[in-house]
């Protein structure tokens, strides 16, 4: 009782401090600073459509860096832990269960979701969207996949060499700037293109591509990971 | 009526999300709740850097037709908030996993949820 | 056999392609082509979904007929369900009875599933071997064959001449 | 004319997500507010449309179709584990 | 005018939604309320003008973190039947 | 043009109705599977209509909206008959009016021969 007294007291000092923060919030009228920056020139610098985009990748190019690397070591903490015995005795109530038409809806589904995810990245500086959003949705593809036709199976040995190989090449890209161009994750190693056509703003689809692979296998090692851990006893 | 806009509206939203989510941690006992409280609280923060980035009567910062391209600060929303929190969505999917797959080996030692039962570390 | 799945599935994902894009620029079509190759060769080498598809012209035009029909029996369980709803005693009369299917393939028993979920008073609850488990909103014979006749029989004779 | 027709259906949809709402609130069993979030992103699909009609930005359809998939796998995940069969 | 409206009607969605997700005691409807949150805040942040944001939040954050959820849920139900 | 438009407008209008009839099949009917019968067609139909009637509003989006209308009728009656399936699965009560349910009895006959 006094511990929730104690909790409601803080809750209550809190909303006190957001409250005036509300109060004397005023939306401002124009964009300021380094966005006025990004607003203004992003065109010409970065050629990417899509201004977020061109942040991400580009401007703050190391932030997502970091981003890859927490998901990365997110993966490996979660395959350590959860030490995988490839046991036998799977699925029979799986299998039981299974019903005909999720798993023929299942094959129609999956390619085209697929598909969806590798639209979203391709032109992930064109529309909204970008590699981490198409990895997750190819994720879920391969997750509709593990609940509606359970006899299918997935090699982990692709997926980490996969994600190796798109993780290593990223950095490679990365590294390629240096050399190239004005710094790391430069995307100007190659030409800027005509705006708003798919091959422009020089990297950023070579690196949203890289990204949407590497994101994409490394959720989908993680799901089939909490998965077969069903089966261990 | 005139003076508010979507943004103060989402604002108000964000903070009372922030607020049950806030509470929701502290005052839960159940492990799985606390995380989902957890994520409660981040997409309550989201909508509210999302919400201060908003300019009035201005569209999304995706110039895909040429009445964009030309004047493009006047007429865009700001778009330095959103890169952050697309950072921080995907980063809160990363810290919700490990919070979770945390828990799992905890019920695995303990055949508890409940975290009343957790006093190795209360002196 | 199979490589007549792969390419009917290359050429749907292909238009979804397109559609999705909504423009012809050379580079996104050699994209997507190779993007369709490549997906329906990871996903589909082993599946058979549209094997069964007959690619007659008879088969088209009964194709047609059936999406013709299809939204007629859509727009008619709209009103119904309308009816339903808002009559003041709601006039229902519920229970789950048992039609029996003939068609073989996966991707039509499919079709016929999605067909009676959306058509009037009908929602498909199971599927086993040659029978389906049907709730019906307004069950006016429990027998199997008087209920396959008034369920079943304006789809099935569409879809047999389609998938066989 | 068209934009206060399209206005009215805004609020129609609304009014069909509130109600969606009261069955999730209410709905005796967890299968109930399952086919009512299901009703609900369904409705809010249309209203994405609607939204995106409004503000002249066709970029906003790709969200209604990842939301659609979602919203779609969502209910499949919580019936299976309900079912037992995850 | 019009997104005031919906964006009042999705707030009230989202409030609501969120107090079943911390105060219900069956943890199912638990999580697929928090999801649901994500969800239709995902529609206010494309009023709000950041469809990048949208599309991540329903991708990442209602879709997978859902998955996840009940992945692990599935997993403890496994060894004994919790009910909080 | 604006003729056109406005009939567009009045499509998305029928569509938003639709969607309010399945809300409220959704609130007034007794049990879940009716629940799921009104739900179902309603809102499937009532998306259509206003996907629909958006192409007849703004013709460049047209390859976008086909496509959203062809996802929304392959899944939404899949998931319904999962869930559908799943309810049975765990014998949820149905309401007192049914009048018959052959599929537990075809259960308990395969039960009582094992």
């Amino acid at each position: 009782m006094l511990k929730n007294s104690l909790i409601l007291i803080l809750i209550l000092g809190f909303a006190a401090i957001m409250l005036s923060l509300f109060l004397s919030y005023t939306p401002s009228e124009d964009l300021k600073g380094v966005s006025k920056h990004y607003a203004e020139y992003g065109k010409e610098e970065v050629g990417a459509a899509n201004l977020v985009s061109a942040v991400v990748v580009t401007y703050r190019g190391f932030d997502t860096l970091g981003e890859v690397t927490i998901l990365f070591l997110t993966a490996s903490v979660i395959g350590f832990f959860l030490k995988v015995n490839h046991s036998k005795d799977d699925e029979n109530t799986a299998v039981k269960k299974y019903s005909e038409i999720l798993g023929t809806s299942a094959k129609i589904l999956i390619p085209l979701m697929v598909l969806l995810g590798v639209y979203v990245f391709i032109n992930g500086h064109l529309t909204p969207g970008g590699g981490f959003q198409g990895g997750a949705i190819i994720a879920s593809a391969f997750v509709l996949m593990f609940i509606a036709l359970p006899q299918r199976k997935i090699s982990h040995k692709v997926l980490s060499a996969v994600e190796s190989f798109s993780g290593l090449s990223y950095v490679l890209i990365g590294v390629l700037g240096i050399i190239l161009a004005a710094g790391f994750l430069d995307n100007q190693i190659l030409s800027l293109g005509t705006f708003g056509s798919v091959l422009s703003a020089g990297a950023i689809p070579l690196i949203y591509i890289l990204i949407g692979l590497k994101v994409g296998t490394e959720l989908t090692g993680i799901i089939s990971n909490l998965k077969e851990l069903q089966n261990e006893q | 009526m005139e003076k508010i806009g979507i943004e103060q509206i989402s604002l108000a939203f964000g903070f009372i999300i922030l607020m049950l989510g806030l509470w929701g941690i502290l005052s839960r006992k159940n492990i799985i709740k606390i995380v989902l409280s957890f994520t409660l609280f981040d997409t309550g923060l989201n909508i509210i850097i999302v919400a201060i980035g908003y300019l009035k009567n201005k569209t999304a910062p995706i110039l895909d037709s040429a009445e964009l391209q030309t004047d493009t600060a006047s007429k865009i929303v700001d778009p330095l908030p959103q890169a952050l929190v697309l950072t921080s969505i995907v980063i809160g999917l990363g810290v919700t996993s490990l919070l979770l797959v945390y828990a799992l080996k905890l019920y695995k030692e303990k055949k508890s949820l409940f975290i009343n039962d957790y006093k190795d570390l209360k002196w | 056999m199979k490589i007549k799945s792969f390419l009917i599935i290359t050429i749907v994902l292909f238009g979804v392609w397109i559609m999705l894009n909504n423009s012809f620029d050379p580079v996104l079509l050699i994209i997507g082509a190779i993007a369709s190759a490549v997906i329906a060769l990871i996903f589909c080498s082993k599946c058979s979904v549209f094997n069964d598809i007959r690619l007659t012209p008879k088969s088209f035009i009964y194709s047609f007929a059936y999406i013709f029909v299809f939204i007629f029996e859509l727009i008619k369980s709209n009103l119904d369900v309308a009816y339903r709803v808002l009559s003041p005693r709601l006039p229902i009369n519920p229970g789950i009875v048992k039609v029996k299917t003939n068609l073989k393939s996966d991707l039509g028993r499919m079709t016929l599933a999605n067909s009676i979920t959306l058509t009037p008073g009908t929602l498909t609850v199971d599927i086993k071997d040659e029978f389906i488990y049907v709730h019906w909103i307004d069950v006016t014979n429990k027998d199997i064959d008087a209920a396959t006749e008034k369920i079943v029989k304006t789809f099935e004779k569409l879809l047999i001449e389609i998938y066989g | 004319m068209v934009n206060q027709i399209l206005n009215i259906s805004v609020i129609i949809i609304l009014l069909s997500v509130l109600m969606s709402l009261f069955r999730f609130i209410k709905g005796p069993s967890t299968f109930d507010r399952i086919a009512a979030f299901d009703t609900m992103t369904i409705s809010t699909i249309g209203l994405i449309g609607i939204i995106s009609f409004l503000s002249g930005r066709g970029i906003y359809l790709d969200i209604a179709i990842v939301y659609g998939l979602l919203s779609f796998l969502g209910v499949i995940i919580i019936s299976k584990y309900l079912e037992k069969s995850l | 005018m019009i997104y005031i409206i919906i964006a009042i009607v999705l707030g009230i969605v989202m409030i609501v939604m969120s107090i079943i997700a911390i105060h219900h005691k069956n943890i199912t409807l638990a999580i697929l309320s928090a999801g649901g949150v994500s969800l239709v805040a995902s529609i206010l942040y494309l009023l709000l003008a950041a469809p990048d944001v949208a599309l991540t939040e329903a991708s990442i954050g209602s879709g997978l973190t859902t998955i996840i959820f009940f992945y692990v849920l599935n997993k403890i139900k496994k060894h004994k039947h919790v009910e909080e | 043009m604006e003729t056109l438009k406005i009939i567009g407008a009045f499509i998305v209008l029928a569509g938003s109705i639709f969607l309010f009839l399945g809300s409220l099949g959704m609130v007034r009917m007794p049990d879940l599977y009716n629940r799921i019968q009104a739900g179902t067609k309603a809102s499937t139909l009532g998306t259509i209509l206003t996907l629909s009637g958006i192409i007849f509003l703004s013709s460049g989006w047209t390859g976008k909206l086909v496509i959203l209308i062809l996802f929304v009728l392959i899944t939404n009656p899949v998931s319904s008959h999962i869930l559908a399936r799943a309810a049975h699965s765990v014998k949820l009560k149905l309401t007192d009016k049914t009048v018959t349910d052959k599929l537990t009895e075809d259960e308990e006959l395969i039960n009582e021969k094992q």
